[in-house]
């Protein structure tokens, strides 16, 4: 197992870095978890009756393999998982005495991977693009939980996405959070009331619709955040709007140039928002900028080729303080994209530890998750892969996938395993 | 396009210039002019601080402090004022309605036939103190065709002729619609082909000769190729191989005694937008035999091939936006270079090409020298890539580009310096013949003249 | 621009005169030394002076796998790979512990460095010529991924392209340096993008092609036959000539006009029956499809989905072509027959997504490589399109994940290295370490398949052309 | 061979500028609010310096020969022949060296062209490609702009293309927002790329200031901006709401569809195209606007056609008042005319832009007292002022008569950069007759007093901001260029 010297030197910082975000996601947490708890425990007691159906998890189950992805993303020998209810409640340790053993030789335990970026499984467009304006859109009412794609990325690992209202309108919609497999077995969305999506990408600017510049986009951002507390629009708007304003609820901003992260940044302060920057290219130039007036970055997705200024961003923020999560971009790209992002982003300097936190803690706070899923620890809920290797590692292949503690996809013994140098 | 065109239609205004021009023209140049009591730059020697230039039949009789003047000898005064060579376009395709054929290999057109004396063109080059133009085919071709020498004044070709065409036009550019790949291989094959046309010539001028003689053809078309090469006359050859072969001049397959010097070999400009076209164009050049007679037309990235440049030792032509900026792929940033500068430094000889027309400053070769000067080329080279290197270029160096007895009186005279901006061109001298007099420029007036101008836009419409 | 060999020599002399420098007491040794670098080693230019790369993990290429290995390059060319070898006299040594040496990964597609779209397809056109020495953002880009040689295609949209070129990615280095095979294979495309019809004529088009050049080869032959008995003819009539000349000096003017004529008729005749054949003219595109014909020439294709493949193999099987497929995303669905004719495969590393794969059906597969190779057809890779400039063509990414799926590790590293280089041509020249090839080299801080690997130098011709930043 | 680029300066000043930044929003929030542009705690202070050269330029008396800057925490303390050095000072000496403030442009328009690298003309925002990976073939070759392209606007082929892609855009490109004729609630600043390579041409340029003035596609656009061109990120802008934009004339007619083509081959009628498409309805825009307006601030309701956007009412009304000035672009004879008429109508104070033929109108500009920034001058108009038919007429005179008329103005290059730029525009004047001073001071002094910076930037004296320019030569020779600049106290530029 590969855990040399890179890693060990950054621990520090992510740790702290981990910290931090906790404290700051606190009031994430109280918002966003009220929903969740219920659509979490609720299956969790459903399976808890129902334990003499195969597929369904034990009231304990162990899982165990050669190692696991700590809190801090680095690789640790002795990967002992204990689950009960759905629920991780031990890790490493002495095994329980009489519970069912999942053993994985070789094997390494992973979070459920977190795609936090994605249009999977949607049925047609995820923008309304009458008005440029559309707080009140909800993703997840495009969300098709039998599309074959969330099959596809369940196989990948993948075992939660964010749906993210498309690109094309200033503001955009709420995002939903959904699972692509449950202990029931069908997919399913977690909560609705995601983050807001807000874009300054080019394609906002229509020519049959207001606005057509990034003077007016900001001067109608401007416009709707002060026009809230004047409380003269329609009330779902005003709520989503003024959840938003007030800082309560997070948003997401594609700000694809640097000119568009210095603005959003400006946003932010001006109004004490809470912001998320996606897709920016110019990572070199603004990184230094950012400071904590956002709460993260989402990078990518980033192709097998993608483009040297692309692959180097994820590094630039992590060294400049900012926490960031991949994207993978489902499904127009690969199942496996996350890992491919990782990758990528790892061969461009990225320190691995960051870059397999980048595809499951993190995402997993700036979805407002964080306390929830995305790590391996005592409480959080069971979503776990099982690679062959590194998560980071291409050659590694997923064996079995559990999500609430409930394992939903096994991997066919007939394909060999890739083995390490 | 700018400039040109829109000139194109002030016939009004046309005829009061070519007039104006033309009581210059009406007789053969005056016996002696002289001109006095100017700075005068020769360029290839020293400045002289106050000087004469006496000019006797179109040609510089003598230049000097002291210059005895003969009684009969037209005399301006030109103290205070600077005397300047005349100074040399050396490749331009302005002074042609359009710049290229729409077929890609045409190396049997000339320029003579399409240069159009009444352009404004020329007219704007007597106003920037250019007495020498090389109009060549543009740049967007595979093969163009020959290129011609005039001076801007003359009311019919060959009257503005200062020598006949001696270049050819190439360009490893990939002309609009072809790309890399077809531009070369086109070339290659019109190299091949220009050898398969020589032997079957060699062959059909042998049977020819046989038949005239009454004789039976003996041999088979192998040896007849072989033994016809010696047969072959200037007339035999057609027109669209006949200027491959002068430029093929040395090793053209019609090896014989005459074979090679059947005609007088070209030269050829060509073009190389991109510094991956440099190779091929040297290579090129070797494979066929006229490296030594071959100009460079370089554009801005040229300066990364500055290595092989240097190698080639060739003469090279600038491009008109002496700065050339490209952003780097990564970064974003834009890096700058000062192609001179390069070129300078890797020591080849190189000339100046007036800018693009819309830039009022660069339009002028004297402020393409300054800018030279502004990023460290020393003055007198700046100066000489705009009058002695082009004549160089162009096998002139006997006639034009400086100011030396027995050389074509081509002056121009400055108001101060050439490389100073506020200075500007008031007389212009072509063998001799006083072709331009700021005073009497009506237009250049109209476009001066201050208070509200009514009835202007002359120059514009 | 690009000259790092005096970079190279000016950083090792600061090395050395550091290094003495400290041993000050020595200064006299210190003297002689700095001469005796000076005079030997700084004046000897770095394609000759010898260099050793020691103690790294060296994987040949060939499969063969030395722990703790050394590799020396010398005069552009591999000297000796092992365990034990000695360092050779003056080499300087690079210390490569814990660290990867591989050979040169080999692009067995890509359209990195060639500039322009090309347009318009002539059998004639060369890739070679549209390879961009300066595009050094690119080869940069190509130098990360530890690729240090490419093919580059020829193609247009659809139909007959011009001839692909392999090509060394060494900047200023002589053209018979860089330009490995200036005429490797012939391209084509049968991407039917025009859907089915444009697909059939494309074919079409193409076999036709074939078979003109067949026409063109017998009208060739038939001029050399039919020249050769005229020749015959020619001296047969020239010696007849001569003697008649003899007879009638012999008989002298006894002779009366009559018979004149009659010699006169006699010779018209003669000049009837000659006749001089016609030669039919060159065509260079024809002689290019010829040396397709006759093997010499590769025949490479991009064909997309499993119909445009198995049109292409037909026309391979007809006149027996030594094929090549690129791209074909849908191989895996004619595995068998692929193998049957044995057609190696170049797929391209970037994967399509999963809406793309769904829109294909059934013919989306997650791992083309690995069913392509348990049927036993030869795969390479390649970085293939790039979506946009800019791109970085990850090679080792694309492999790494086709192992993932199944494929074979050994396999995958040959599929990059000497298998590669033996699809090209070029197996003597490069892609694997054995003495006698080419040094190109290239040192890895990991495994190149291992996540977070990095390029950390690069040796072309034995000549240091890429250090990653942050390498002393 | 020149480097330095507006990217590495943001680098390293990143770093320095990451909580300088956070005040920039407030900063943006003061409407009108003139600050000093520099500002002691911009980055860690730069201490002392000082500038010496063989002449200054002062603009405010006479060249000093052999003259001394000397700058503390980035403003100026004392210029003069013989001034002590404080001890400690970072002494910078070019003695063939000359001193100019720094350069200032009254009407900049950055980007205005296609940016190089930016594949889109979002003002340098690269076009957001998340799915393009899929959508393209083939690399799109750099020399080799889509054919369509060429075949309409350049038929000299792709060689000069490029050029002239990146030179003039085509002329319906606009950042201006189309959504409406009136948007004088837009600001210009929102669409600015303070991270665009284009500030670092402005200031090897020898531009340390520029009024960014909006497009001119809207016949009452938007607000224009000051910014620095070089310096903490935090601190370049100085106003970030200006004067309100008007454009008489044909191009709140042609922007937004290709002037070049015949009107049935332009596209469909959209927000581009929705435009008044006469000098009648420009000026009824502009009439009705202001009608409104004051019929607003009366009180009564306004409405009919063309009613301008609620939003714009309250800053045109701050223009009726004279609390927001106003700028008015026009280019003929009579649309200067009209622009004069209209502002005798509403009763307005504006200053003229562009004014290519202001020399026709001197006696009616003399008269209404209308200062002018003039600009750019040219033979041939280039890109796509070259397209519209407004540019045939230009006078190279025009600075020296507006001198002589005793008519305040400045000079500007717009777009154009380097060999048109600024200090170029200057040069061009003098070699027609403008005095030298003169010329100076139009490029510095005078646009100073027109973006009401007058004592702040512009002139070497003390108390005004560090920001100055050290010329290899005299600035307007042909053969020198900017040596060194100096921003708010920092170099931000040097010639190596």
């Amino acid at each position: 197992m590969s855990t040399s010297v890179d890693e060990r030197s950054t621990v520090p910082m992510a740790m702290s870095e981990a910290e931090r975000r906790a404290m700051q996601s606190d009031r994430i947490r109280r918002i966003a978890c009220v929903g969740l708890i219920a659509a979490l425990m609720l299956p969790a007691m459903g399976w808890a009756q129902a334990a003499s159906s195969p597929t369904s998890a034990q009231v304990v189950r162990v899982v165990e393999a050669n190692a696991y992805v700590t809190p801090e993303g680095k690789l640790r020998r002795s990967g002992r998982v204990v689950i009960e209810n759905g629920v991780i409640v031990q890790v490493g340790g002495e095994r329980p005495a009489g519970t069912v053993v999942d053993g994985y030789e070789g094997g390494v335990l992973c979070p459920g991977l977190i795609d936090c970026h994605t249009g999977l499984g949607v049925l047609g467009p995820l923008g309304e693009h009458a008005a440029a304006v559309q707080p009140r859109v909800r993703a997840r009412d495009a969300f098709n939980r039998y599309s074959w794609q969330l099959r596809a990325a369940l196989e990948a690992g993948i075992t939660t996405f964010g749906l993210v209202p498309d690109d094309e309108n200033l503001v955009g919609g709420r995002v939903a959070v959904c699972q692509t497999a449950s202990p029931e077995g069908g997919a399913r969305a977690l909560t609705d009331g995601g983050p807001l999506k807000l874009s300054l990408a080019p394609g906002v600017f229509k020519v049959d619709r207001e606005p057509t510049s990034r003077s007016a986009a900001l001067g109608m951002l401007r416009e709707k955040l002060e026009a809230v507390h004047g409380g003269s629009n329609s009330s779902a708007e005003r709520d989503a709007l003024r959840a938003f304003a007030e800082g309560r609820l997070a948003g997401w901003l594609t700000a694809p140039s640097g000119a568009d992260v210095l603005a959003g940044v400006q946003l932010a302060d001006e109004y004490g928002l809470r912001l998320t920057l996606i897709h920016t290219h110019d990572a070199r130039l603004v990184a230094g900028e950012l400071g904590d007036a956002v709460e993260g970055v989402v990078v990518g997705p980033l192709g097998m080729m993608a483009e040297r200024r692309d692959a180097e961003a994820a590094k630039r923020f992590v060294e400049a303080g900012v926490p960031v999560a991949l994207a993978g971009g489902l499904p127009h790209q690969p199942a496996d994209s996350l890992r491919i992002g990782a990758c990528v982003a790892t061969r461009a300097g990225l320190p691995r530890a960051a870059a397999r936190r980048a595809i499951t803690s993190e995402p997993a706070k700036l979805l407002g998750l964080g306390k929830w899923i995305g790590t391996i620890e005592k409480g959080y809920q069971a979503d776990l892969v099982v690679f062959s290797g590194d998560p980071l590692d291409l050659r590694s292949r997923v064996l079995a996938v559990y999500v609430g503690g409930c394992r939903v996809y096994v991997a066919p013994a007939t394909a060999t395993q890739g083995d390490r140098p | 396009m700018t400039g040109c065109s829109k000139y194109g239609s002030a016939m009004g205004l046309m005829v009061a210039v070519v007039l104006a021009v033309a009581d210059g023209m009406a007789g053969p140049p005056p016996e002696r002019v002289a001109l006095t009591g100017g700075r005068i730059i020769p360029v290839n020697s020293a400045p002289i601080a106050k000087g004469t230039v006496l000019i006797e039949r179109g040609k510089i009789k003598s230049v000097g402090p002291a210059v005895e003047i003969p009684y009969d000898a037209r005399v301006f005064d030109v103290s205070g004022k600077v005397i300047f060579p005349g100074i040399i376009n050396v490749h331009t395709w302005r002074g042609l309605d359009r710049a290229n054929e729409a077929r890609p290999v045409t190396p049997q057109l000339d320029v003579y036939d399409a240069i159009d004396p009444s352009q404004l063109f020329f007219e704007d080059c007597l106003r920037l103190g250019v007495t020498a133009v090389h109009v060549m085919p543009g740049n967007d071709t595979v093969i163009g065709g020959l290129g011609q020498v005039v001076r801007p004044i003359g009311l019919t070709v060959p009257a503005m002729t200062i020598a006949p065409g001696e270049h050819l036009k190439l360009s490893t550019t990939p002309r609009r619609g072809f790309d890399h790949m077809v531009q070369m291989a086109t070339l290659r094959e019109r190299f091949l082909e220009l050898g398969d046309y020589a032997e079957r010539l060699a062959e059909r001028r042998y049977e020819e000769k046989l038949k005239e003689d009454g004789k039976e053809l003996d041999v088979g078309p192998a040896e007849a190729r072989k033994r016809g090469r010696s047969l072959i006359r200037a007339e035999d050859v057609d027109d669209e191989h006949r200027n491959l072969l002068r430029l093929c001049g040395g090793r053209v397959r019609v090896a014989g005694k005459e074979g090679a010097s059947l005609f007088k070999p070209l030269g050829v400009f060509v073009h190389c937008n991109r510094a991956m076209d440099v190779g091929p164009a040297v290579e090129l050049a070797k494979r066929n035999g006229f490296f030594d007679r071959t100009i460079l037309v370089l554009g801005g990235e040229c300066t990364k091939a500055v290595g092989e440049l240097k190698r080639a030792a060739r003469p090279v032509v600038l491009p008109q936006r002496l700065m050339y900026r490209e952003t780097d792929l990564h970064t974003g940033e834009v890096r700058e270079t000062f192609v001179p500068t390069a070129i300078f430094e890797a020591g080849l000889m190189f000339a100046l090409v007036p800018g693009p027309d819309d830039s009022y400053a660069e339009r002028m070769p004297t402020y393409q020298a300054a800018l030279c000067v502004r990023h460290g080329v020393p003055r007198d080279v700046a100066l000489r890539a705009i009058t002695l290197t082009p004549a160089r270029m162009l096998g002139l160096e006997k006639r034009l580009g400086s100011i030396e007895p027995e050389k074509d009186a081509n002056l121009v005279v400055f108001s101060g310096d050439p490389l100073d901006f506020n200075s500007v061109v008031e007389r212009v001298f072509i063998d001799g013949i006083p072709a331009y007099e700021r005073a009497k420029d009506v237009r250049l007036q109209r476009l001066l003249t201050s208070g509200p101008g009514e009835g202007e836009g002359g120059s514009k419409e | 621009m690009f000259d790092n060999r005096d970079v190279m020599i000016s950083s090792v002399t600061q090395h050395r005169s550091g290094r003495f420098a400290r041993a000050w007491w020595l200064r006299w040794p210190v003297l002689v030394s700095l001469a005796w670098w000076l005079s030997g080693a700084n004046l000897i230019s770095a394609q000759v002076r010898p260099l050793a790369i020691e103690g790294a993990t060296v994987l040949t290429g060939t499969g063969e796998v030395f722990r703790q290995g050394t590799v020396v390059l010398q005069g552009g060319k591999i000297s000796a790979v092992g365990r034990k070898v000695k360092r050779p006299l003056l080499a300087r040594r690079v210390e490569a512990r814990r660290k990867y040496v591989t050979p040169g990964f080999i692009d067995c597609y890509t359209v990195l460095t060639l500039r322009g779209k090309p347009r318009s397809g002539v059998a004639t056109a060369r890739a070679a010529d549209a390879f961009d020495w300066y595009a050094r953002d690119e080869i940069e880009a190509a130098w990360r991924a530890g690729i240090t040689a490419v093919y580059l295609p020829a193609h247009v949209p659809d139909g007959t392209g011009g001839l692909g070129a392999v090509i060394r990615l060494l900047p200023h280095g002589s053209p018979d340096d860089v330009v490995l095979a200036g005429e490797a294979a012939l391209c084509s495309s049968v991407a039917g993008r025009g859907g089915a019809l444009a697909r059939v004529k494309t074919t079409e088009a193409l076999r036709r092609g074939f078979i003109a050049a067949r026409e063109y080869r017998e009208a060739c032959e038939d001029y050399e036959e039919s020249l050769k008995e005229y020749e015959e003819q020619l001296a047969a009539r020239s010696k007849k000539a001569k003697a008649d000349a003899a007879k009638k000096k012999a008989s002298g003017k006894a002779k009366g006009p009559n018979e004149k004529k009659e010699g006169e008729a006699k010779a018209g005749k003669k000049e009837e029956e000659l006749k001089k054949p016609e030669e039919p003219a060159t065509d260079r595109v024809n002689e290019v499809l010829l040396r397709v014909l006759d093997g010499e020439l590769r025949w490479r294709v991009e064909a997309q989905d499993p119909a445009a493949i198995s049109n292409v193999l037909d026309i391979a099987e007809e006149f027996h072509l030594a094929l090549v497929l690129e791209g074909a995303t849908g191989a895996h669905l004619c595995a068998e027959r692929l193998a049957a004719l044995d057609v190696p495969v170049v797929l391209w590393s970037q994967p399509a997504g999963l809406a793309y794969q769904w829109k294909q059906g059934e013919q989306g597969c997650a791992a083309p490589a690995t069913v392509l190779q348990d049927a036993g057809v030869a795969v390479c890779f390649g970085s293939g399109v790039l979506p946009s400039r800019g791109s970085e063509p990850r090679l080792a990414l694309g492999v790494a994940r086709a192992i993932g799926q199944g494929f074979d590790e050994v396999a995958a590293l040959g599929a990059v290295t000497s298998e590669a280089a033996a699809l090209l041509g070029v197996e003597d020249e490069i892609g694997r370490l054995v003495p006698g090839n080419r040094a190109d080299v290239v040192i890895w801080s990991r495994h190149p398949f291992a996540p977070g690997a990095r390029v950390e130098r690069v040796y072309i011709g034995g000549r240091e052309v890429y250090r990653a930043d942050g390498d002393e | 061979m020149n480097r330095q680029t507006l990217a590495t300066r943001a680098g390293s000043v990143a770093a320095r500028a990451a909580r300088t930044w956070v005040r920039c929003g407030l900063m943006l929030l003061m409407v009108l609010g003139l600050s000093l542009p520099v500002s002691a705690e911009g980055g860690e202070p730069p201490g002392v310096i000082a500038v010496k050269a063989g002449r200054v330029h002062t603009m405010t008396g006479d060249a000093i020969d052999h003259g001394v800057v000397i700058i503390r925490d980035g403003v100026i303390e004392v210029v003069g022949r013989d001034v002590e050095i404080p001890a400690g000072a970072e002494v910078i000496e070019l003695p063939d060296g000359v001193i100019t403030p720094g350069l200032i442009d009254a009407c900049c328009m950055v980007d205005f062209g296609i940016p190089e690298g930016a594949t889109g003309w979002l003002h340098g925002a690269k076009p957001y490609s998340f799915w393009r990976a899929l959508s393209e073939i083939q690399p799109e070759a750099p020399d080799a702009p889509s054919i369509s392209v060429l075949d309409r606007e350049f038929p000299a082929g792709p060689v000069g293309a490029v050029e002239k892609l990146t030179a003039g855009q085509p002329a319906h490109a606009t950042w201006a927002d189309q959504a409406y004729e009136v948007t004088p609630h837009r600001r210009v600043v929102d669409s600015l790329n303070l991270l665009s390579n284009d500030f670092a041409r402005l200031l090897r340029g020898g531009v340390t200031m520029a009024y960014i003035s909006p497009d001119s596609a809207n016949v009452i656009g938007g607000r224009g901006a000051v910014v620095k061109t070089a310096g903490p990120l935090g601190d370049r802008v100085v106003c970030a709401a200006g004067a309100v934009k008007a454009t008489m004339g044909g191009d709140p007619i042609r922007r937004g569809l290709p002037n070049y083509l015949p009107p049935m081959y332009g596209p469909t009628p959209n927000f581009h195209t929705r435009r008044p498409t006469t000098r009648m309805g420009v000026d009824w825009v502009f009439r009705k606007a202001f009608f409104d307006a004051a019929k607003a601030q009366a009180g009564e309701k306004p409405g009919g056609a063309d009613a301008p956007p609620p939003p714009a009412l309250p800053v045109l009304q701050q223009v009726l008042e004279g609390r927001v000035p106003l700028r008015i672009q026009a280019r003929m004879q009579h649309d200067i005319f009209s622009a004069l008429r209209l502002a005798e109508e509403f009763k307005l104070n504006f200053i003229l832009e562009e004014g290519t033929e202001a020399y026709r109108c001197l006696p009616q500009l003399q008269a209404a007292g209308v200062p002018v920034v003039f600009g750019p001058l040219y033979m041939t108009a280039s890109g796509y002022r070259g397209r519209t038919d407004e540019a045939r007429r230009p006078r190279l005179t025009t600075p020296r008569q507006l001198a002589d008329a005793g008519i305040a103005f400045a000079l500007t290059a717009q777009e154009l950069r380097d060999e048109e730029g600024l200090v170029r525009q200057a040069m061009v004047a003098v070699r027609h007759g403008l005095d030298e001073e003169e010329a100076l001071r139009s490029i510095t002094t005078a646009p100073a007093a027109m973006l009401g910076l007058s004592g702040k930037v512009g002139e070497l004296s003390p108390g005004a901001a560090a920001d100055l320019v050290v010329w290899s030569g005299e600035p307007l020779s042909a053969t020198s260029r900017p040596k060194l600049v100096v921003v708010g106290g920092e170099v931000v530029y040097e010639l190596e």
